[in-house]
Parts: structure tokens; C-alpha cells; sequence
């Protein structure tokens, strides 16, 4: 389906340029109010992204993982998928999280230590934050295979990052995904680093997209930060993965323009100078671009948009912080539906200390 | 009723299992055609179809880990390790999220599936055959653990542990799949987990053990009993959450305990079983709560395992030493 | 000699290894040009270049798995696992190769290697990287365990583990990374592996403990002596083996044991120690020996941690107890 | 180097014919003088698993895991290395370890249930035998940087089984082999099961060797049952390593003739009529048929031969019966260099516990 992108060949699908002109091979592939309503979630993400990382300076928020770049990957992926459709995220997905509708508040909330944040109910078909590299691939091959069993006719988009591409779980579950032929995309975001450590440290192979095919499974190349390459990409896998064509690997091709996490400082490992490179590629940027020229939008609405979205950011951080927190109850209830004699046990000494204490 | 082994017994509970609930799905290595290097789920693909018990690739990991996306999506998977040993490319999967997914999502996600394998020496195996793992389970947050030690309990167990909403880790012991026959009614039938059968009741001292090893420690209990030493003995059926309340109500009773188990004494089952007797039972203790397990070493070769297994005369001995403390 | 803290402690002990022996290996991941998430490998790289201390892809398997090799072959690598959360992917390669090559060969292959990683809870950090996973390893036939407490004692203990021809697990308490500096000898130096460490000598109670939780079982014992509580404080220093005799004597002489650790309770260190107990000084008890250990639950999220870490507080109340039981 | 056989365009590298005929292309590699040793290592190598598998019939022997059919594999590859270059094995390569020179009383010791087998010393440089599957291909890849760290030009072939590279293990030294350019062959031993779950359950494609290049390593298909086309890939692939080429994979395209182990029923899951086609490729047979049209050999020298390997096996194997069983010491004492005292411990006490049983 894509053979006119193969990895192999050194092909990378991208449709519009990074001063927002059409590529020859390219073409609008959402009409321009679609494109506005992606540039307006971009845009949030990217506000909400860079509040967070502020929260965290000013030492209201803990680690928290920037995405600042990677919006494309996440925004157009999901806008191509159908609601009820699953994502499997890693955990640096807000965008991808936002998109699908689940609140802000839910991902702030756990991102400032508090479970309750991963408790958005089953609804909107999203997965909690996995933190062990890789592994959450196989639980969508998983889920894609409880998809076909129940002749749903859902499919399942995971996400992992380059680094994951070296953990056997990831390897394990294109290999699953192959040999059951489910409906599930496995998205790379080539974010070119795991944390300090560049791609090229990864693996010996030119792309990560090509490791699919060793896998019996078609592998693509995009450009991450062109939402419309990301859209189609996705799309077309998805329509391949409803209609029995089973899995489909996506490398985004895409950069991360903050840390990698609050905690990371990543003068240690890049330049400046990489990092220029790499905002001049902004996929807000060239979305941005191509919408003044359409008149669909001009620099003072994105303004007030960005301090209207600051706002409402703010409000719900606000929120976060006059948060309750967890009792001691809430740390032991949820291991088992019932909980245990060994676990009350505990919990009632610990309850008893407490008292004694007051 | 059938008389059963406890290898039958449990491709029994698979089948009733499989015809009453749809989601239930049955894979692993060698599972489906050949009905597992065992024969545990023999059947099950003819009687099921090829969707519902099938041979996976070989990898333990891709196993747990698929099973899991089955489990959020609402199906049942009861995957099998193919051997003790082998468990151990699935423990990231099984650490990290299988014991985990519940507590991470505040109740939106639970995880109803069971990892079952057989387990235990004894069977003059190779290396990674004969493997006791059940306290690095019973340490870990959000599993549950159980080893049935009769085809009845295999049955009832293995049911129970389907139906529980809560991932099990389901431990055969090996050693005695074929050994023996019992009486196991045809339909479906559930024992609860997390409590522990007393099979033997007796004064002169409580003795806890489970899976394989019930066998010796009975043995034991009978030569005792010809000298007239009448010993409690327990079957703790569920490692964790274990059933401390039973085990406490005999050792006030007997005011002597000895645990034995298969798997390595420092860091086992049985310390923690001591710790638990000492919290709630030590005013009542007339000697030292004592631990009989199997050495702090790689389970060996047929040729030296012997030396391993813990027999019936050292179980009689050192229940003598207890009760002549 | 310097003031340094556990975390230049144990990077000062890497560096004089290693420019003692050229077969010393170091690599993980982001441990080359970053030198460690937590800076543990800082500068190596420059001093010894890009083939003896490297980013490695991000795999722990492959991590553990290829140093194995490497141990094999005469080198020594002492590979960083990024946090205690994340060895389970090595778990397969540590549980049924790392401890298990020596046996296997009967002494042909063994593997001098170390495996370290920043370990425990406290840092209010996300999930997974506040795991206390030791009591797993010590179950483990055929590893070791360590894990320091102060800088003087981590970059002694380190260099043995470095030293030592088997496999070592160097657990690094990381709530305790920075909290405090120590004089440090500049030259290389070794503390023995398997000796406990006599930190506090009293008479009314045997404390045992480790790794961070010192810093709280000390203070415990500063505010138990203001009321003429005497406690004796042991710091085990070495998981597996574990120092038997040193604690035998300690209970042998005060009565009463008490052993405070933050790993999950049940089926933890604490009650591999108070079954020794119960085995050597039963008669010697006058309250019951006792564990205040972390909770059986998954390690909370920052906003929950306060209450899963075991203040001084909980120590003193619990000491207390024990003493007037 | 091996472009010519690309995999991935369905090539697969073969020398000589099932009815020892040279191919178009192929050729002779070895000499004839070579052929025949060859022939007689794996004549040998045959009548010592037959025997192996007629002891445990006779209940004299435990489980044991049959090679018979995969003979060229190993003798081919193992001929194609120097003395001091490495082997890493899995738990099928009996053929391997005799070709090193390892006394066939190590592995029948090991197979009689006594850990004493493996103690054959460092000189052979192989290492044990390893049972979790694919988990010996990360030691080869450790093995081989530290024969490059070295400045040593010996390099390492490890085996691996088709079921094998379905594990996170494999491919993760797949990776390292590449991204690390180490000299190291990871030899897949595509035997068609893994234990009774045939190739393509395994993976969706179409061949292993392909599995290669999406981790930047060259790969290649060859006809295991065709020792010169093994002998000739290996010492390619060696020389390769040796002057800093890095890793290959070879998938040596062959049959287990035998049952998985003694205690596996090949009749479960694969028809007699299947396993006949494959006896005529039988590596030994396309050997035998070349040498005897050369007059290297008569039927008449391979009866005798065939009688006179069966002799030395059997006195052997008298040897192993007659061995004494590992002591209580020794199942404790090869744990640590030093016994710590809680093993120290336990052994005392059982042994006191035997004393008092006498
Ligand atoms: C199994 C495991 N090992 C190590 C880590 C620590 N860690 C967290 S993020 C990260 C780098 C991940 O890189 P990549 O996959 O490229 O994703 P990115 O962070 O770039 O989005 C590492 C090593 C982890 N979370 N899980
Ligand atoms: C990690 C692990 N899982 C399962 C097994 C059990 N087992 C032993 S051999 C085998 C099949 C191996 O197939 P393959 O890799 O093709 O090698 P072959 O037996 O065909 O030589 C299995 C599943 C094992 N030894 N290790
Ligand atoms: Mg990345
Ligand atoms: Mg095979």
C-alpha cells in the first residue's frame, strides 16, 4: 500500500514542506477548515505543553515529559482514527490524549502524582501511561486481537519511540502482529533521541521503518511534522487494518524540541545549532503558514487564541492544585477487586498509627 | 463423576470453562495442535476452534503481553508458560503491568487472566524444568498465587481462577500431574482463593505445605500417626493472599509449626509463613516455628536431584525435633 | 581525602577501578556521553574512552545478556540498569544465566560482573522508579546483593563487588544519592561482602536494617536514647549472603529484634530475618521479633509516597512496642 | 558479500544437490580429502545420536534432544572456523561440539543428568549448553566485543533455533550485533519446528534470513542440508568478522529428522509422508552418493565405519553409566567461589541428616 514510500529506498512520505507549500507528490489531503481545527489542537497542545514545563520551573509540577515538537505525530494520527478506535500510549502522548477528548485536568492530575489522573473511564479507548519502554505494543496486538475476535471493527494505534525499537517487547509484538495479521499500527515517534542517546546508537539500520519488513509487515516513513503525511499515513493503515490487512509500522520522522524530561538537560548531548535546524521544521509552524496564506487565519488570532488556551490551561492547573490527595485507603483499594486480608492488615496499622499520632 | 489426574483435571477445567464463557482464549507454545507439551489443553482446540486455543509464537513475553491487551479489551486469556523456568522472559510484562494495571488506572482497568504453568521438580527433567518460583509471585503487589496439590483442587481452583477479576498465577505441580486418581465431579465448580484446607487434623504440631510436596508431608503424617503423634497438616492452596487465619487458629492449638516447601528456604514461602506465626501466635510457640525447604541452589540435574526433593523421612525428623524441643 | 556524597562515591569508585584494571567495562543506557541519568558515570568516558564506557540501545536484556558474555570472555562489565524498576527485562538473562553460569559449568565459566542500579523510593518520582526489588536477587541461588548506606561504605563495597569473581547486584539507595557527604579515601579500598555492619551499640533492642532506611532507623535510635532507649543498629550491608552471626549475637544479647525495610513486607527480607532468628536465638526472644516493612502495595505516586515511606516516627512507636511487650 | 543470495528476492545459497550433484552456480569448495572427513564427522555425529536415542529407549539415558537431519549445519560451520574462535550453542549442536574435539563422554555425562558434563574446560572455548531459548545469541554478541576489545582475531558463532527468533532476545542481539559491528554469526538452525508449532507460525516472513537487514545486518538463506554451501557461508561470514566487517545471520534451511526430544511425538503434528521428502535431502546421503561416484568410499567402508563409530560410542556411554553421581558438595559448592555459610549451613545439615539415617 505504500510501495511508493519504501523505507528501504530511502523514500520518506511527506506532503506539505516546511514553509507550508504542497510537495509535487503531495496535496491537501484535509480540506482547510479540517486543517484549521488540527492547527487549533496543535496549538493547545503546544500551550498546554509549554504551561506544564513553567509549572514545573516554578516547582508546582513534577518530572513532566515535553512533547514540543512531536504535536503532527500525535494530532493527526488521531483525527484519523474512530472514536472507538484504541490508543496505547507511551508517555508523551498529551496530544494524543487531548485529541481523543479525555481532560486535560486528568493528565495534569497525574503528571502531579496522583494516580486518580489515569482513572478516565473506559470510554474513550485509551490505554494509562506505559513507562516500561516497548511493552505496551504487545498489549495492542492484544487488544487488535480482541478486536477481530469480537468482529468489532476497531483498530488499535500504540505509540513507541525510537529507543523502544531496541527492547525485544517491541520486536515481540511486530512479530505477533504479523503472524495474527490484526488490525493495530504501530507508530514510532522518531524523536532522534532516547534521552541523551541519538538514533544512530540504536540501531545499524538507516531507518527504523524497514525493520518491519524482516517481520513480514509493511513499514513507512513519514514526515512526523507534517500532519497531513501523518493523517494519510495512518488513514490508509487504518482502512488496510479494518478491512483485514493487518498491521502496518509507521515511523514518524520527527524531533524533540525540549527535554526530555523537566529533569533532563539536553546541552549535554545536542547543539544548539541541531535544535535551530529543527524549529525551522515547527510542525505548527508550516500549518501556520500555509493558513495565513489561505486567509483562514492571521497572527493576531493566533494570539488571542494562544491567551485564550493559557487561560483555560491555567484554570484547570488550578484545579489540579486544590486537588485532594490520595489517602491511605486510596494507595491499597485498587490492587484487587477485593482486598486481601495481608493488605487490610496493613492498612489498618498504618491507620491505627496515624490515630495514635493525632 | 470421573476419576482424574490432576493433569485431567485441569484440561477438565479448561473445557467446561471454555464452553460456559466465550471469552475465554487458550495459547501458548504448543498449546493448540499438540494440546501442550503435557497434554493440559488437549482438545481444546478441536472442541473450540483454532481462534480460541491456538500456538503462539515462541516468546513468554509477547504471551503475557498480548494476553493483557486481550484482558483491557474484555476477553480471558489463560496463557501458559510452557515450563517453570521458562516464565521468566514474561516477568517484566507480569512485574510492571499484569500486577499493576488495576492500581495504575484507579479501578478503570482490571486484568482477569491467568498465567498458568506446570511447576516443580522432581520429574528427573533438564535444567529450567524443576523451577520453584512462587515466592518471587507472592512478593510482587497485585498477583495472586495458587498451586493446587489434588485433581479436586486442580478443578476447583483453576475455575475459581478464571473467574476471578483478578490475575492469577497458577502453578501444576508436575511431579504428581499422572501420579494419582481422584474423584472430580463433571460440571463446574469453584474453590475459593485465599483460603487454605486443613486435610489433616491433629495436637502435637501444625504442619503447612502445598502443590507436590502435600505427598511427603501426608506420608509423614501417617508414619507419625503409628507413633501416635497426631499432626495438624495444612494445605495452604493459595501462596497470596495466603490464609493466615487458619494457619494462626492451629499453631495456638498444636503451639508448633513447621512449613515445608520444595522451592529455596531464605527468601521463601516458608520465612514469611514463620513471620506471620510470630505476629500472631507467639505467646502460644513451645518451640522455634521451623522452616524445612529446598536449598539456596540451582535445582540440579536428575542425576544429583535426589539430593534436592525433600523426602518423607526428613519431614518425620524434623517433625520429631519440634515436638521433642 | 574528600568529602563526597554516596552518589561521587560510587563514580569514584568506578574510576579507580577502572583505571586499576583495563578490563573493566562500563555501559547502560545514557551512561557514556551523559554520564548517567543520575551523573554515577560521569566522566568516564573522557578518561577512558568510548569502548570502555558507552550508551548502549536501550535493552536491558541485551544489556545483561551481552555482559555475560563479556564476563565470559575475561572482562569485567559493570552495567547500569537506569532504574530499579526497569531490570525486569534482564530479569530472564540475571535468573537463569548471571546465577547460574559457575553451577552449570561446574566451575569452568564464571561471571565476575555487577550489575548496579539506583534503587528505592522517596524521590517522589514517576512510576517505576521507586521499586525495592532486593529481596527477589536474594531468593535467587546464586547472586549477591548489596546495598550501601553511606558513601564510605559505597565505594567500598562497590570496588569488592567489582572485585569479587561472582556476580554481584549493586542496589544504590538514590533518596540518598545526595543527602549527605563522607570522608573518602581517595585510593581504591574494599569492605568485606556478606558482613553486616555494627553501626549503634545498645542494649534494649536489635534494629536491622539498610540502604536508605538507616537514615530513619538512626534517627530512631537518637530519639530512643534521649529517653534511655539503648537500641543496637545493624546495617546488613549485604542482602545475600546475609551476616547471620553478627545478628544472632546482637538478638542473642539484647532479646528483642526488630528489622525495618521499605521493600513490600510479605515475602521480604524481614521475614528471611526473623526465620534466622527464630532458628538460632528462639530461646533468647522475650517479645516477638518483628518486622516494620513497606507496604504490599505498588509504590505510590509522589502525592501518595508519604505514605508508603516508613518515617522515624513509625520506627520509634514500633521500638517502643517491642520493648514494652 | 552475499548479495548474490539475497533472501529477500527468495535465494538461497546451495553448492550441491540432493542427489550430490554440484548446482549451476555452485562448485566444489572443499576437497575431496576434506569431503571425506567431513563425511566421517558427520557419520559419526549420526551414529552417536542414534545410539543416544536407543539408550533412552532402553531406559538407560534421559530426555535427549535428537539432531539427526541437521548434521551439515554444524560440522560444516564449526569446520569453517579456527580453533580459537567461539561457540555458543543452544541444546542441539552435538555435532558442533564434536567437531570441536569435545569427548562425546562431556555431552552424553550431561545428557545422563550430571552437570559434570559441562565441565570441559576453557580450551574448546564453547560455551554450555543453554536451554532459554535465543537468550545464548546476547552472550556471543558480549563474546565477540570482547574479542574485538581485545585485539584477538577470533570470532564467534552461536546457534539458534526457527522458534527461537521469535524471542525479544534474538532480535535484541540482532541489534547489538549491528549497532556494536562485532564479529559475530548468529546461526539459525530453520528446522522447520519448534517442537511441534511449524516455520510459519513463527513469523509472517517469508524467510528468517530477512529478519536481518532491518536491524542493518546482512542476512542469507542457505541450504543447511548442503555442507559446502555451510561451510562456504561460514567461512565468508567469518573472514567477514574477522576484518571488521561485523555480524551476518545465515538460516541454514533445513530438518530435524528425529523427534524434538525423546520425549516429543512428531506424529502430533507432521506427516510421515513429509518427513520421507526430507529424508532424501539428507545431508549425509548427498555426501555419501558425491564421495562414492569419486571412489573416496564404498558401501562396504561406511558399514564398517558405521560399526566401528557404534563400538566407541558404546564403550563410551559404558563409561557415563559407570560415572559416579554428583555428592551433596557438589550440588552446593559450585554456586560461589566461596561457599557463603547459609549454603554452608544447609549442606551440613543434610548431611548430618544422612549420617543419622545410617
Ligand atoms: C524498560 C525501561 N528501561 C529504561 C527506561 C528509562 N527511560 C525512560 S524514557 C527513556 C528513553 C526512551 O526513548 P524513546 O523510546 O526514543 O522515547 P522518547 O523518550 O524519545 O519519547 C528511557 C531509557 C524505561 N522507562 N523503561
Ligand atoms: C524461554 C524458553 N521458552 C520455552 C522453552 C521450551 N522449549 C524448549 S525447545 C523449544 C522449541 C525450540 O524451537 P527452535 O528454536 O526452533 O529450536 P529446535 O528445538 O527446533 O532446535 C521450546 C519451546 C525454552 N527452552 N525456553
Ligand atoms: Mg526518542
Ligand atoms: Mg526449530
Amino acid at each position: 500500500m505504500f510501495e511508493k514510500y519504501d523505507p528501504r529506498e530511502g523514500k520518506r512520505l511527506q506532503l506539505m514542506d516546511e514553509n507550508g507549500k504542497f510537495t509535487p507528490n503531495g496535496g491537501p489531503i484535509l480540506n482547510d477548515d479540517e486543517l484549521l481545527d488540527a492547527f487549533k489542537k496543535m496549538l493547545y497542545a503546544r500551550v498546554a505543553d509549554e504551561m506544564a514545563v513553567s509549572y514545573q520551573r516554578q516547582g508546582r509540577l513534577l518530572t513532566y515529559p515535553p512533547l514540543k515538537g512531536q504535536e503532527a505525530n500525535q494530532v493527526g494520527a488521531v483525527l484519523a482514527l474512530k472514536k472507538t478506535d484504541w490508543i496505547v500510549p507511551t508517555f508523551r502522548e498529551h496530544a494524543a490524549w487531548a485529541t481523543r477528548g479525555v481532560p486535560l485536568y486528568n493528565l495534569l492530575l497525574y503528571t502531579y502524582g496522583n494516580e486518580e489522573g489515569m482513572n478516565v473511564g473506559k470510554d474513550f479507548r485509551i490505554l494509562p501511561v506505559s513507562i516500561p519502554i516497548a511493552s505496551q505494543t504487545l498489549h495492542a496486538v492484544g487488544i487488535a486481537y480482541a478486536m477481530r475476535y469480537k468482529k468489532e471493527d476497531s483498530i488499535v494505534l500504540t505509540y513507541v519511540g525510537d529507543g523502544g525499537t531496541s527492547q525485544g517487547d517491541f520486536n515481540e509484538a511486530l512479530n505477533f502482529a504479523g503472524v495474527w495479521n490484526v488490525p493495530v499500527i504501530i507508530y514510532i515517534q522518531n524523536n532522534q533521541f532516547a534521552i541523551s542517546v541519538p538514533r544512530f546508537k540504536q540501531t545499524a539500520a538507516k531507518t527504523l521503518a524497514e525493520r518491519a519488513f524482516g517481520f513480514g509487515v509493511e513499514g513507512v516513513q513519514i514526515d512526523g511534522n507534517d500532519i497531513q503525511a501523518v493523517y494519510q499515513a495512518v488513514k490508509l493503515a487504518a482502512d488496510k487494518a479494518r478491512s483485514g490487512g493487518g498491521p502496518t509500522l509507521i515511523e514518524g520522522f520527527t524531533y524533540r524540541l525540549g527535554a526530555h524530561t523537566t529533569s533532563d538537560d539536553p546541552t549535554k548531548y545536542r547543539s544548539d545549532e541541531e535544535v535551530k535546524q529543527w524549529e525551522l521544521r515547527d510542525p505548527i509552524l508550516r500549518l501556520k503558514l500555509y493558513l495565513i496564506s489561505k486567509k483562514k487565519i492571521t497572527e493576531d488570532d493566533i494570539s488571542k487564541m494562544t491567551e485564550q488556551f493559557k487561560k483555560e490551561v491555567d484554570e484547570i492547573f488550578r484545579k489540579v492544585e486544590s486537588s485532594k490527595d490520595p489517602t491511605p485507603e486510596d494507595i491499597f483499594k485498587y490492587h484487587y477487586k477485593e482486598m486481601p486480608y495481608e493488605l487490610k492488615r496493613q492498612l489498618n496499622e498504618y491507620k491505627t498509627y496515624l490515630e495514635e499520632g493525632k | 463423576m470421573k476419576a482424574l489426574t490432576l493433569l485431567q483435571a485441569v484440561n477438565d477445567a479448561l473445557k467446561v470453562e471454555m464452553s460456559n464463557d466465550k471469552n475465554i482464549i487458550v495459547y501458548g507454545e504448543d498449546v493448540g495442535v499438540e494440546g501442550g507439551v503435557f497434554r493440559a489443553t488437549e482438545g481444546l482446540q478441536k472442541l473450540y476452534g483454532e481462534e480460541r486455543c491456538f500456538d503462539s509464537p515462541l516468546a513468554e513475553s509477547g504471551i503475557v503481553g498480548t494476553a493483557i491487551g486481550m484482558a483491557v479489551a474484555g476477553l480471558k486469556p489463560v496463557v501458559e508458560m510452557q515450563f517453570d523456568g521458562f516464565v521468566f522472559p514474561a516477568f517484566n510484562q507480569i512485574v510492571t503491568h499484569v500486577a499493576r494495571m488495576r492500581n495504575r488506572s484507579r479501578g478503570t482497568w482490571s486484568l482477569p487472566l491467568v498465567i498458568r504453568f506446570p511447576y516443580g521438580g522432581g520429574i528427573r527433567a533438564l535444567e529450567h524444568h524443576s523451577e520453584s518460583t512462587e515466592a518471587l509471585f507472592a512478593h510482587t503487589p497485585g498477583l495472586k498465587v495458587v498451586i493446587p496439590s489434588t485433581p479436586y483442587d486442580a478443578k476447583g481452583l483453576l475455575i475459581s481462577a478464571i473467574r476471578d477479576p483478578d490475575p492469577v498465577i497458577f502453578a501444576e505441580p508436575k511431579r504428581i500431574y499422572r501420579s494419582v486418581r481422584q474423584e472430580v465431579p463433571e460440571e463446574a465448580y469453584t474453590l475459593p482463593i485465599g483460603k487454605a484446607n486443613v486435610v489433616r487434623v491433629g495436637d502435637a504440631l501444625t504442619i503447612v505445605s502445598y502443590g507436590a510436596q502435600m505427598k511427603e508431608v501426608l506420608e509423614a503424617a501417617a508414619k507419625l500417626a503409628q507413633e501416635h503423634i497426631n499432626v495438624e497438616v495444612i494445605d495452604l492452596r493459595t501462596i497470596y493472599p495466603f490464609d493466615r487465619q487458619t494457619i494462626i487458629d492451629s499453631v495456638k492449638k498444636t503451639g508448633r509449626f513447621l512449613v515445608v516447601h520444595e522451592g529455596p528456604t531464605n527468601f521463601g514461602v516458608g520465612a514469611e509463613l514463620i513471620a506471620a506465626v510470630n505476629e500472631d501466635a507467639f505467646l502460644y510457640l513451645e518451640a522455634p516455628p521451623t522452616r524445612l525447604g529446598g536449598f539456596n541452589v540451582t535445582f540440579p540435574l536428575p542425576r544429583g536431584e535426589k539430593h534436592y526433593m525433600i523426602s518423607t523421612d526428613r519431614i518425620v525428623q524434623k517433625a520429631k525435633e519440634i515436638i521433642s524441643y
